[in-house]
């Protein structure tokens, strides 16, 4: 029986999924800064100490390379850590636990100890965040074998991968977009998980495979209506796990359009979106028709000025001019522009600041 | 308004009424930032200082012009202390091509190398390693400057702060650690992250490192700290480690108040109100006499100029061009 | 050998046997492995604890058997005082598919979780707060475990072992931090990397830690601050810091000698091998008549037979299929 | 007029470059754990305290972050510091001096500072350095703006990009592989700088272009010995600098052969190969005759037993398997193995332990 669904924002559906977890299993701890404060961590985590008692959800001090050590201490020991971080780029002060020791305890030590802990990761944009608040650096953990790296979309993924993650034995690093925490999508009540592992067909399509993780799987989405508008019928593929990696949802999509576009939300030197390409180029190869296409940050660091980051981050109108070129199609001059009034820094409509 | 190299603050004259001003300006300035805010034209985040004003007033007025100071995301009133340029600070929080990173950075970067202000990130105790190796350097190089590093309390608990304070300790550099203890860390208190039974300041002193806990409200007890401290580490004694304890009186981040949303009391706020820095500090000189209504109002006045010329500045200047974007990343040798 | 839960090692009857023999044993086998290492069989690098041994002996006589224990790259000594399987330790550092770690770590990856000897890695510290979490799952979990952190003095520069102490401070975890402070970093004297006019027992102090400095080369004393430690830890008092003073006879890494490399002088050398905590603590059994020779030469003779066999067996073991290669990269859920 | 050539190794090319730095410019300090002990890095700086003195030769605590913190302190101040590492591995503590800091400081403060700081990092293998001790993560670097990442081969380009990393006023990665210190070669004796960003054509050849860098290039060119006696023609390009990347000889040669080899010395999964084969498949589409192919490690840390590092590393043979498989040709069998005696795990012929 198909459990009962509902709305629910992206928020509200990792804050279920942690409900989930802590009350089936007692094992299951939270741990970071914040995580028990009244604004509950963009709302994941609200009220979640009150329910589950402050042994199980835990604030700590700003120290995050020993908290990263003492999580995995915990979950050699019998407890199923989750470190939260308010910004992935907190979390690159431990990178020495999470990917020199606990991508590699279980081979290096010969399959006598399992790691079952996540850090969770929230990529930060907009208003200001700037050069030191909103590094994606996803495609680093994605580098390292030992790790699992899930990227989720929508609600439902959301929930369904946080609780995989937190049942999986193995080190998983989760990393959320800002810009999904209020997106809404059908979420089943109680236990669910969606499996590490397979992409997601986000929209069927046929001329060009347009390939996406978290919040670009949006911009993939809105691309792909606009390109509808000029006749062409892309695809689009929510990645949703970085490691393992779903090869064959990609080729069997490649090997249909001939045509890549890749959105990365992150820089492209050596990143996922090289990575994706070179797959399709090692293993699809007599299949492409054209070049395939990267859309990623341009080589600079994130600016924090609202007309410099609304030139820093690539939309929708970039992936369309992506997929213009690789079906060898003339540039359209308004694919770039921008809607009087918008205003490209901003997490969501409500938002009015500060963070 | 700071003191010259010619004219060291060491000469006590005046240093009241100094204390007072330059408290009084980082105040209207933070309190400016607080009402235009909501106007949402400084789009990012911002960490104001009201309520701390005296640790950077009493701290600044010890160093020399050519002293450096580092900060870290709460970092305006540091910035402003040292002599950084106004206008220019606040250009950069509208995020204008005038800032003093040209916008690229934002209130939690700020610069100003004329007046020695180094920078300020916002990855929590990184600057204290970068300020640790200024000073660094001018030992290397014999110059007799003093380096600051202002901190706050949740720094301490980061791990390169004692691979900093160490490395100080060693090789006896040039450097204060300020320390502004103000309880929290974003709406975390201490109770949560260090352990009760020891204060802040004897982490610098397990590591050797002479170690004082102050009145961070009371300037004049924090620049007689700082001045022996600058004076211990100007002449090649060592570091110095100062914890003065203090309180923001508004939200962590962002323009307003949340006493009401749980993570401290109103009781806990209104007698931190009690210890205003500034109305304390100018009741104590109305009592002792030293207080010039007639020089301060006009004071306050000219402050009140400066600060709406730079907010208009800031809001008149041009954004950025787009096309700037690839600018600066790397450093033409 | 070492005591169960129901005979706690509590009982100090025969306890001076007990770590004159741990330490004996280790040494043999140390010796053991720098006699066959000029044989290029271990293929790995090996830091040995040959001078060193009261510390591993004192400490683990005064855990129960279930305790847990976490160590670096010097790691033999604790793993086998902990009751690490010797067998396994030597096939491990022969590389082979018998070895503790199927080969995949060598001698800087020990485990062996029946004696609950958790693990060793060679990044410096990076087990000191891996540690503090066995710690702090134990008390989460309500098991009435204690957890010791072996590490060298250089582990203490290292921030992460700041963080790890002050988080065991903060909630009082069964943990005890022991620091075998041998001097050296490497080929790297205290004097270029630790203030001189500070303890590194102090470090801990600092965070409200109870610390504590010993002779790390009289095991009887590191028996006595060990048992009170683990006392101390085990009754919810929280974590305790043991600095050690102690020397490693042979070269950082490797089995040769190298006082002659320069580093360090022969005299200083000299002085500590003076100070074997072996011969002393022999001397001193035989003094007080605690001695019993037929006893020492029989225990001698059967760690001889253990440690041929082991390295028999070792040398005679397959090494780990290529085709296993990818295996363990993940543990199946 | 060309200075004079001696061989040197790369080791002791090394060492000439920093005696040639210190010398020229009284700024430049040298710092790190070991740097100034009996053993001298690998060789890399034997005597050189004893030569400049103990004020900019010098050694420090074990604390990887705040020393590169410290040292960027010291290069916004009038230094000219490099901090050296013996492994990768241990620079991995510092991720934010390196990464959020550093690279991104002249962009962040609209360029009021400039950063001229080198970071040393020597890159592990053999003799059971195993999981912690050998990890390759220059893809980590070369994805980061504002950085740049350099990995000579030649002991000619080790001291020649030295120097023009330490002259350089932007914060440089610059990484040796541990089995190049006994390789020798022609050196110029005195001060020359290697620009940083042109790859080098290794090897001239017809019939795929092979692309590496750091050791790998010499298990290149060995393969293309060997391939030169099945009568296949390979180019082999020695990237030099990872960022910035010289994507010009790359794609001329890729258009020259139109097949395409990659060995790196690192992991595959978004990593620097994965960036090669992206580049191609974007601009010399055209050009590319069959799929292009990685040599990389396998997706696995690295195992100590010498059995297991023996099959871990790619060797010149698999970079003989992958060219046959471009080129269409059938295997060959023999290509992998490994002749009778040889030692896998040694980094040089004369090395006997113990690190
Ligand atoms: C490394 C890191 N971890 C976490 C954060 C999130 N953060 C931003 S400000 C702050 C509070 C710091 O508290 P404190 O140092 O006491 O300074 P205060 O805000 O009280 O002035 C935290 C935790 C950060 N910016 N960097
Ligand atoms: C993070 C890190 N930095 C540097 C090293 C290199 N290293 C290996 S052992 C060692 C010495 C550590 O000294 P100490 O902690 O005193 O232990 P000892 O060797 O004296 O037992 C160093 C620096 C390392 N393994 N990890
Ligand atoms: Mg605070
Ligand atoms: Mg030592």
């Amino acid at each position: 029986m198909k459990p009962a669904s509902r709305e629910l924002t992206y928020a509200a559906a990792i804050r279920e999924g942690f409900a989930v977890a802590l009350e089936r299993d007692p094992r299951v701890l939270l741990m970071g800064l914040g995580v028990p404060d009244p604004k509950g961590f963009f709302g994941t985590t609200t009220d979640l100490q009150k329910q589950f008692g402050a042994d199980r959800v835990m604030d700590m001090p700003c120290a995050e390379n020993g908290m990263s050590g003492v999580m995995l201490g915990a979950a050699l020991n019998g407890l199923r850590p989750v470190l939260n971080h308010q910004r992935l780029d907190f979390a690159m002060l431990s990178m020495d636990p999470i990917c020199t020791q606990a991508a590699k305890w279980s081979y290096m030590f010969g399959g006598t100890m399992k790691m079952p802990v996540v850090f969770r990761m929230i990529l930060g944009r907009g208003w200001g965040q700037g050069p030191q608040h909103s590094q994606c650096l996803h495609s680093w953990f994605a580098h390292i074998p030992g790790l699992k790296v899930v990227m989720p979309t929508t609600p439902h993924d959301a929930k369904g991968l946080l609780i995989a993650a937190i049942e999986d034995d193995n080190p998983v690093v989760f990393i959320e977009h800002r810009w999904l925490h209020h997106i809404k999508g059908e979420v089943p009540a109680g236990h669910y998980t969606v499996p590490i592992g397979p992409a997601r067909l986000a929209r069927a399509g046929s001329d060009v495979t347009i390939v996406a993780f978290s919040y670009m799987v949006l911009e993939a989405l809105e691309a792909a209506e606009k390109l509808a508008e000029h006749g062409i019928d892309a695809e689009v593929i929510d990645v949703r796990s970085l490691r393992p990696l779903d090869q064959s949802l990609l080729l069997a999509s490649v090997a249909k359009t001939g045509r890549l576009v890749v959105a990365d939300t992150g820089h492209s030197t050596a990143g996922m979106a090289a990575e994706i390409i070179a797959i399709a180029s090692e293993s699809a190869f007599g299949s492409l028709k054209a070049a395939p296409r990267r859309v990623c940050f341009p080589e600079c660091p994130t600016p924090t000025s609202p007309t410099l980051s609304a030139e820093f981050y690539p939309r929708a109108g970039h992936i369309v001019a992506a997929v213009r070129t690789t079906l060898q199609r003339p540039p359209h001059d308004d694919d770039l522009l921008v809607p009087a009034g918008a205003e490209l820094d901003k997490p969501n409509p409500a938002f009015t600041g500060p963070f | 308004m700071l003191a010259t190299a010619e004219n060291p603050v060491a000469a006590s004259a005046g240093i009241s009424a100094r204390l007072l001003e330059s408290m009084v300006r980082i105040r209207m300035v933070e309190e400016a930032i607080a009402a235009h805010y909501p106007e949402q034209q400084m789009r990012c985040p911002v960490h104001l200082s009201i309520g701390q004003e005296a640790a950077s007033a009493g701290v600044c007025a010890a160093l020399r012009p050519d002293d450096l100071a580092m900060s870290g995301h709460r970092s305006h009133a540091h910035y402003l202390g040292k002599g950084g340029d106004l206008p220019a600070m606040i250009a950069e929080i509208y995020g204008k091509a005038t800032g003093c990173c040209q916008g690229r950075g934002g209130s939690m970067h700020l610069v100003d190398l004329k007046a020695g202000f180094v920078g300020a990130v916002p990855i929590v105790a990184s600057t204290i390693p970068i300020a640790t190796g200024l000073a660094f350097a001018d030992r290397q190089l014999k110059r007799d400057r003093v380096t600051v590093a202002f901190l706050g309390e949740a720094a301490t608990e980061e791990g390169v702060f004692h691979e900093s304070v160490n490395f100080a300790s060693l090789h006896q550099l040039p450097i204060v650690f300020v320390c502004e203890n103000n309880l929290y860390s974003v709406y975390s208190p201490m109770s949560v992250r260090q352990p009760a039974h020891r204060e802040v300041w004897q982490l610098a002193a397990g590591h050797g490192v002479v170690s004082h806990q102050g009145d961070g409200n009371d300037p004049l007890a924090v620049y007689a700290l700082a001045r022996a401290a600058a004076a211990h580490a100007r002449s090649g004694q060592g570091p110095v480690f100062l914890e003065l304890k203090t309180y923001r009186w508004r939200e962590h981040c962002g323009a307003g108040f949340d006493n009401h949303i749980g993570y401290r009391t109103e009781a806990e706020y209104l007698a931190w109100r009690e210890r205003d820095p500034i109305k304390n500090f100018e009741r104590r000189l109305k009592a002792s006499g030293e207080f010039d209504v007639l020089r301060h109002e006009q004071f306050k006045a000219r402050v009140e100029t400066e600060i709406s010329d730079a907010f208009a500045a800031a809001q008149r200047a041009p954004f950025p061009a787009g096309a700037s974007l690839m600018n600066h990343v790397y450093a033409a040798s």
